[in-house]
């Protein structure tokens, strides 16, 4: 896609903008989305309604809170470190943002072609804990400080099963790039990396039980991650109040929250790619039938959201349902379950490939 | 500094209907802090509950002074409690309502004579945009008291007022 | 070498969002460990005790709904029986079938309440909506009955402010129907839960001398194991006559005393009420609810300490009468006053989300605490 | 299970002079009173004896008696001089089934009971909440603070008959 606007306008720095004008579009239109949805989700689960005065089933409601956190009063504490404050949600959005620079949403729209796409996606999310400790640390409120640290210990450790999970797609698929990880299982659902990939013989049949396993293990610990119930520990609303952004008011504030349902998206979408066949169809594309090329991009981006829509779907449905684990059992989960079994499934994947 | 400090001081179209759109967003979005009093609280709580659900409006409980629009004082107020809702209060971002919840809130209400330890009406401390009667009010009327929150924003104006 | 590190005061509540209210913890921690908790409570102290001397004696029974508000029906029910106690009257059968009908609705309704906001603290937002709908079954009910949602001022001394509806009996057992299968669905969605299991089982365990000595009553001393129960120990109205268990907790999934033994101890608490309403419901007696009510009422002197089983444990009201119109003096054993003061034995050692866990465990209503 | 003349005499043999009579004249509960200054000694002998098994106190009430004599203050205020203020214990036994009331009187001027923090660990809001409300002075316990009232209330005491509120508390005005 750069190097479609490069090539186009000529000029490195105007086509870099304009490439990330694109993720900025979907991240908001997302989170405008997600919010509305998980607003929503919520209340038919629990037999309410949820919004229904701005719009039809109020499909605006998320337009009227970012409109009135526009207008609310910035206040920062005489006591807070007022550098550290605002420079924080900043740097929490920006890594949320940043990691959709590699994300390909179709096979013609994507940020950036890196080599290294996942290499890049697990770096520059954990930009998101030194924002979150900032946070915590500069409002000068225990809470805040308590939700911070909780939330660094909580998304630090959650990251080495996501890393040994990815390393043992990387390994399985030879290759660090989304976009290669996303081709590689193309034609059909069979072929997703979740079903073993686009190999033929025993060792796919064998590989299955185990691609099951590591997906789930991923979806556990990204949930984590990205904070979301049950482990919600951090902004634990009935513990710690709001967590570490208990003293932030007004758009600030609405940055957090930008950020959260940007890397619930970015979480899900990096699970699709690795497990569920990225933006291929599992059923083939009308466009190739119709023999109208033009149309397959479209349809790969239609599959792509709607099949991280679904995972974040899923992530709604547990937060709704399940209560919420305490910091220490959070960590037990981690440390005894998590990461052994995602050596145990890094190594034996390994022998199954050499095989 | 929030939009709202500015004030114009003549009225046009744009700025009315800028006006509009910013007082459509604040009452469609009515967060109310989330913590409860006393009685009343429990109607609250029914309110936000799925039988009457606050969310259709768009109004959700925010545990923290800091993110929330409206304080809903639930319940008896007494003087020991009356400092540290003022304290809340002052925690509040601008623009901010209060709507005093039943007749304790209001006035003390069946406390009203000998209670040594009741404030008798939180509008002694803070400034109430809505008062709901009622002991405790259903939650029917807590809707009604947000209806007229909702209407009173809803003539709010950036302009300065004439007077 | 150790560290030398400073504790920190946390400061949780007058609002927080699961203090149930306006209670006040000054916890000290280390980090998330707890080393102690200080409860401070008066913030929502409404001159009960007061107000009831100087109000004359019916004047009083709409101040005890206000006491424990989330069990209105069970505050007027000990209050009129201490006065009709000191007054010596009796009471039409038709009133105390109606009366216990009325407190066991009350008990399932405040249950729900406490167990909704049990899961709430712990993170299950949703099972707390689905039990407040249920809830509002019951508050129809009693809405029916005397016009009112949570406040009643229903039970008068000697009788009742209004007879029931005429389609109460069958909207009662409409009630029933519909609320059985629901105590299934919440076993499947939270009690069971594994997550809430690991959070509750083993958590603030409450050993049954400790309770004793403390004073705890109701869930809080059963779920400890001891099967006290004022409507067993000390029947008062028609108790003696039906049949319920009164549930204990059992260890089933942690130790006796648990949080969740507190918990389950509620849910059973309703299954047998539900029983209580069954035997009752058919048997209500014809007759008049207001036959018995003085035209004066103006006990002779003397003192009275009448106990009844509420939904958080005893309630009991210690009136003093000097023979004049108001009573000389009103004292309220409120149960969670009682129950609240083991909160700092129970949370010594403990991270601060177990506080919170702890604390919906003891179901505490502030109204009744500080009065 | 026991009736109250029986304990009554129990103890009147244990403790002798601290035990200072039965009232049966009330029509619902006979009430023991005792000596102010002794209650601790008996709490914990009542607890422990095997006769008794008195594990519980169900509530520890505070009372004005009002029994003084009413007279007018410089300002034309009705206080109360002289008389009692009483605590009222009601204890009962979970495994013998018995209920007693016991009954201390104590100088309204200075009022001093003992407390039983130790016996019945019940007792210690319960006496805060007396020493809040009457101002009875509870000895040997470890913290005796205001507990419902703001700890900065210096108005007096709420329940005590000839109490007179303040006109205003850190700038709010108090009466209706």
């Amino acid at each position: 896609m750069y190097q479609f606007l490069y090539n186009l306008i000529g000029n490195e720095i105007l086509a870099g903008l304009l490439v990330a004008v694109v993720p900025l579009t979907i991240i908001l239109v997302f989170a405008l989305f997600g919010i509305w949805l998980e607003r929503k989700v919520s209340a038919h689960m629990q037999d309410r309604l949820g919004p229904m005065r701005t719009g039809w089933h109020g499909w605006l409601q998320t337009v009227a809170d970012l409109m009135k956190m526009l207008q609310k009063e910035d206040i920062i504490a005489t006591d807070a470190d007022k550098t550290l404050y605002n420079i924080a949600p900043v740097l929490v959005f920006s890594g949320s943002f940043a990691a959709y620079a590699v994300i390909p949403f179709s096979s013609k729209l994507l940020g950036s072609e890196v080599e290294i796409g996942i290499f890049y996606v697990l770096a520059i999310s954990s930009l998101v804990v030194a924002g979150i400790l900032m946070a915590g640390w500069s409002a000068n409120n225990k809470y805040s400080l308590l939700g911070a640290m909780r939330a660094v210990a909580q998304i630090i450790s959650y990251e080495i099963p996501t890393a040994l999970i990815v390393l043992s797609m990387v390994m399985l698929t030879g290759t660090l790039s989304l976009d290669k990880i996303s081709q590689m299982q193309t034609s059909s659902f069979w072929n997703w990396n979740i079903f073993g990939g686009a190999i033929f013989g025993l060792s796919k049949f064998l590989l299955i039980p185990f691609m099951f396993i590591g997906a789930l293990i991923i979806f556990i610990s990204t949930l984590a991650e990205v904070n979301r119930v049950p482990f919600d520990i951090p902004e634990a609303e009935s513990e710690l109040v709001a967590g570490y952004f208990t003293e932030y008011c007004g758009m600030k504030w609405g940055m957090f929250m930008l950020a959260e349902y940007g890397n619930m998206f970015a979480v899900s979408a990096i699970i699709t790619i690795l497990f569920f066949g990225g933006y291929q169809s599992p059923i083939g594309y009308f466009g190739n039938s119709i023999s109208a090329q033009w149309l397959v991009p479209f349809e790969q981006g239609f599959w792509f959201i709607a099949k991280g829509l679904t995972l974040v779907f899923v992530q709604m449905w547990l937060r709704w349902t399940l209560p919420r684990l305490r910091v220490d059992q959070l960590m037990t989960v981690c440390w005894k379950y998590l990461i052994p079994y995602a050596f145990l499934n890094l190594i034996i994947i390994g022998i199954i490939s050499l095989l | 500094m929030g939009l709202l400090d500015k004030e114009f001081s003549d009225g046009n179209i744009v700025i009315a209907k800028v006006d509009d759109l910013m007082n459509w967003a604040r009452l469609s979005s009515i967060w109310q802090l989330g913590f409860g009093l006393a009685c009343c609280a429990i109607e609250m709580m029914a309110t936000s509950a799925s039988h009457y659900d606050f969310d259709r409006f768009g109004v959700i409980p925010r545990n923290t002074p800091r993110q929330a629009d409206a304080i809903i004082i639930s319940g008896t107020v007494t003087l020991k409690m009356a400092t540290r809702i003022k304290r809340l209060y002052e925690q509040m971002p601008d623009p901010k309502y209060i709507i005093s919840m039943g007749s304790c809130a209001n006035c003390g209400g069946p406390y009203w004579e000998h209670g040594y330890h009741v404030l008798k009406g939180i509008d002694r401390v803070i400034p109430v945009d809505v008062y709901v009667p009622g002991c405790p009010p259903r939650p029917e009327a807590l809707l009604e008291g947000l209806l007229k929150l909702q209407e009173k924003i809803r003539n709010e104006s950036l302009r300065k007022k004439i007077a | 070498m150790a560290l030398k590190t400073e504790t920190m005061v946390l400061n949780m509540g007058p609002q927080h969002p699961s203090t149930h209210g306006v209670l006040r913890l000054e916890l000290e921690a280390e980090g998330e460990l707890i080393l102690s908790v200080k409860p401070h409570i008066g913030y929502l102290h409404r001159c009960f005790e007061k107000h009831a001397e100087a109000m004359t004696y019916p004047q009083v029974i709409p101040y005890t709904d206000r006491l424990d508000y989330l069990a209105a029906m069970g505050n007027n029910f000990g209050y009129v029986i201490a006065v009709e106690k000191l007054l010596g009257i009796q009471i039409p059968e038709r009133v105390e079938y109606i009366r216990v009908i009325m407190a066991e609705l009350q008990r399932i309704a405040s249950h729900l309440v406490a167990i909704a906001t049990n899961g709430a603290d712990i993170g299950a937002l949703t099972p707390f909506l689905y039990l407040f709908r249920d809830r509002e079954y019951i508050l129809s009910l009693f809405e029916m009955t005397c016009g009112a949602r949570m406040l009643y001022n229903y039970m008068w001394i000697g009788g009742l402010s209004h007879d029931i509806h005429p389609d109460f009996v069958r909207k009662t057992k409409e009630f029933i129907n519909h609320f059985r299968p629901t105590v299934v669905e919440l076993n499947n969605l939270l009690t069971f839960n594994k997550i809430f299991i690991e959070r509750t089982a083993g958590i603030g365990i409450l050993p049954i001398d400790t309770a004793i000595n403390f004073g705890a009553t109701g869930p809080v001393l059963r779920g400890s194991g001891l099967a006290f129960d004022v409507r067993r120990e000390d029947p008062y109205s028609i108790y003696n006559r039906f049949e319920f268990e009164i549930p204990t907790g059992k260890g089933l999934v942690g130790t006796v005393g648990d949080c969740w033994d507190r918990y389950y101890v509620r849910v059973l608490e309703m299954e047998q009420s539900v029983r209580i309403i069954e035997q009752a419901i058919d048997n209500i007696p014809e007759g008049d609810v207001h036959s018995a009510i003085p035209k004066r009422i103006k006990p002779p002197k003397g003192t009275v300490y009448a106990r009844v089983e509420n939904p958080r444990g005893e309630l009991g009201y210690f009136i003093i009468s000097d023979g004049n119109l108001n009573p000389f003096r009103v004292k309220v054993r409120a149960p969670s006053f009682v129950n609240l003061e083991v909160m700092g034995e129970l949370c010594k050692g403990h991270l601060v989300a177990d506080v919170i866990a702890i604390l919906g465990s003891l179901d505490i209503v502030l109204g009744e605490i500080d009065r | 299970m026991k009736n109250p003349e029986e304990i009554f005499e129990l103890l009147k043999n244990e403790f002798g002079e601290a035990i200072l009579s039965l009232d049966k004249e009330t029509p619902t509960e006979p009430i023991i009173s005792i000596n102010s200054l002794q209650i601790h000694k008996i709490g914990a002998f009542l607890r422990d004896s095997d006769e008794f098994k008195v594990d519980s106190l169900m509530v520890l009430s505070g009372v004005d008696d009002a029994n003084g004599t009413k007279i007018k203050d410089e300002d034309g205020v009705d206080v109360i001089n002289g008389g009692t203020l009483s605590v009222y214990y009601h204890l009962h036994s979970t495994s013998l089934k018995h209920k007693i009331t016991l009954k201390v009187s104590t100088q309204r001027e200075d009022p001093k009971v003992e407390s039983v923090y130790n016996v019945w660990r019940t007792s210690d809001w319960h006496e805060r909440e007396a020493f809040d409300m009457f101002g009875i002075i509870f000895l040997n316990h470890p913290d005796l603070r205001r507990i419902l009232m703001p700890y900065d209330w210096e108005a007096g005491y709420p329940l005590r008959k000839d109490y007179k509120n303040p006109e205003f508390y850190q700038g709010m005005k108090v009466p209706y």
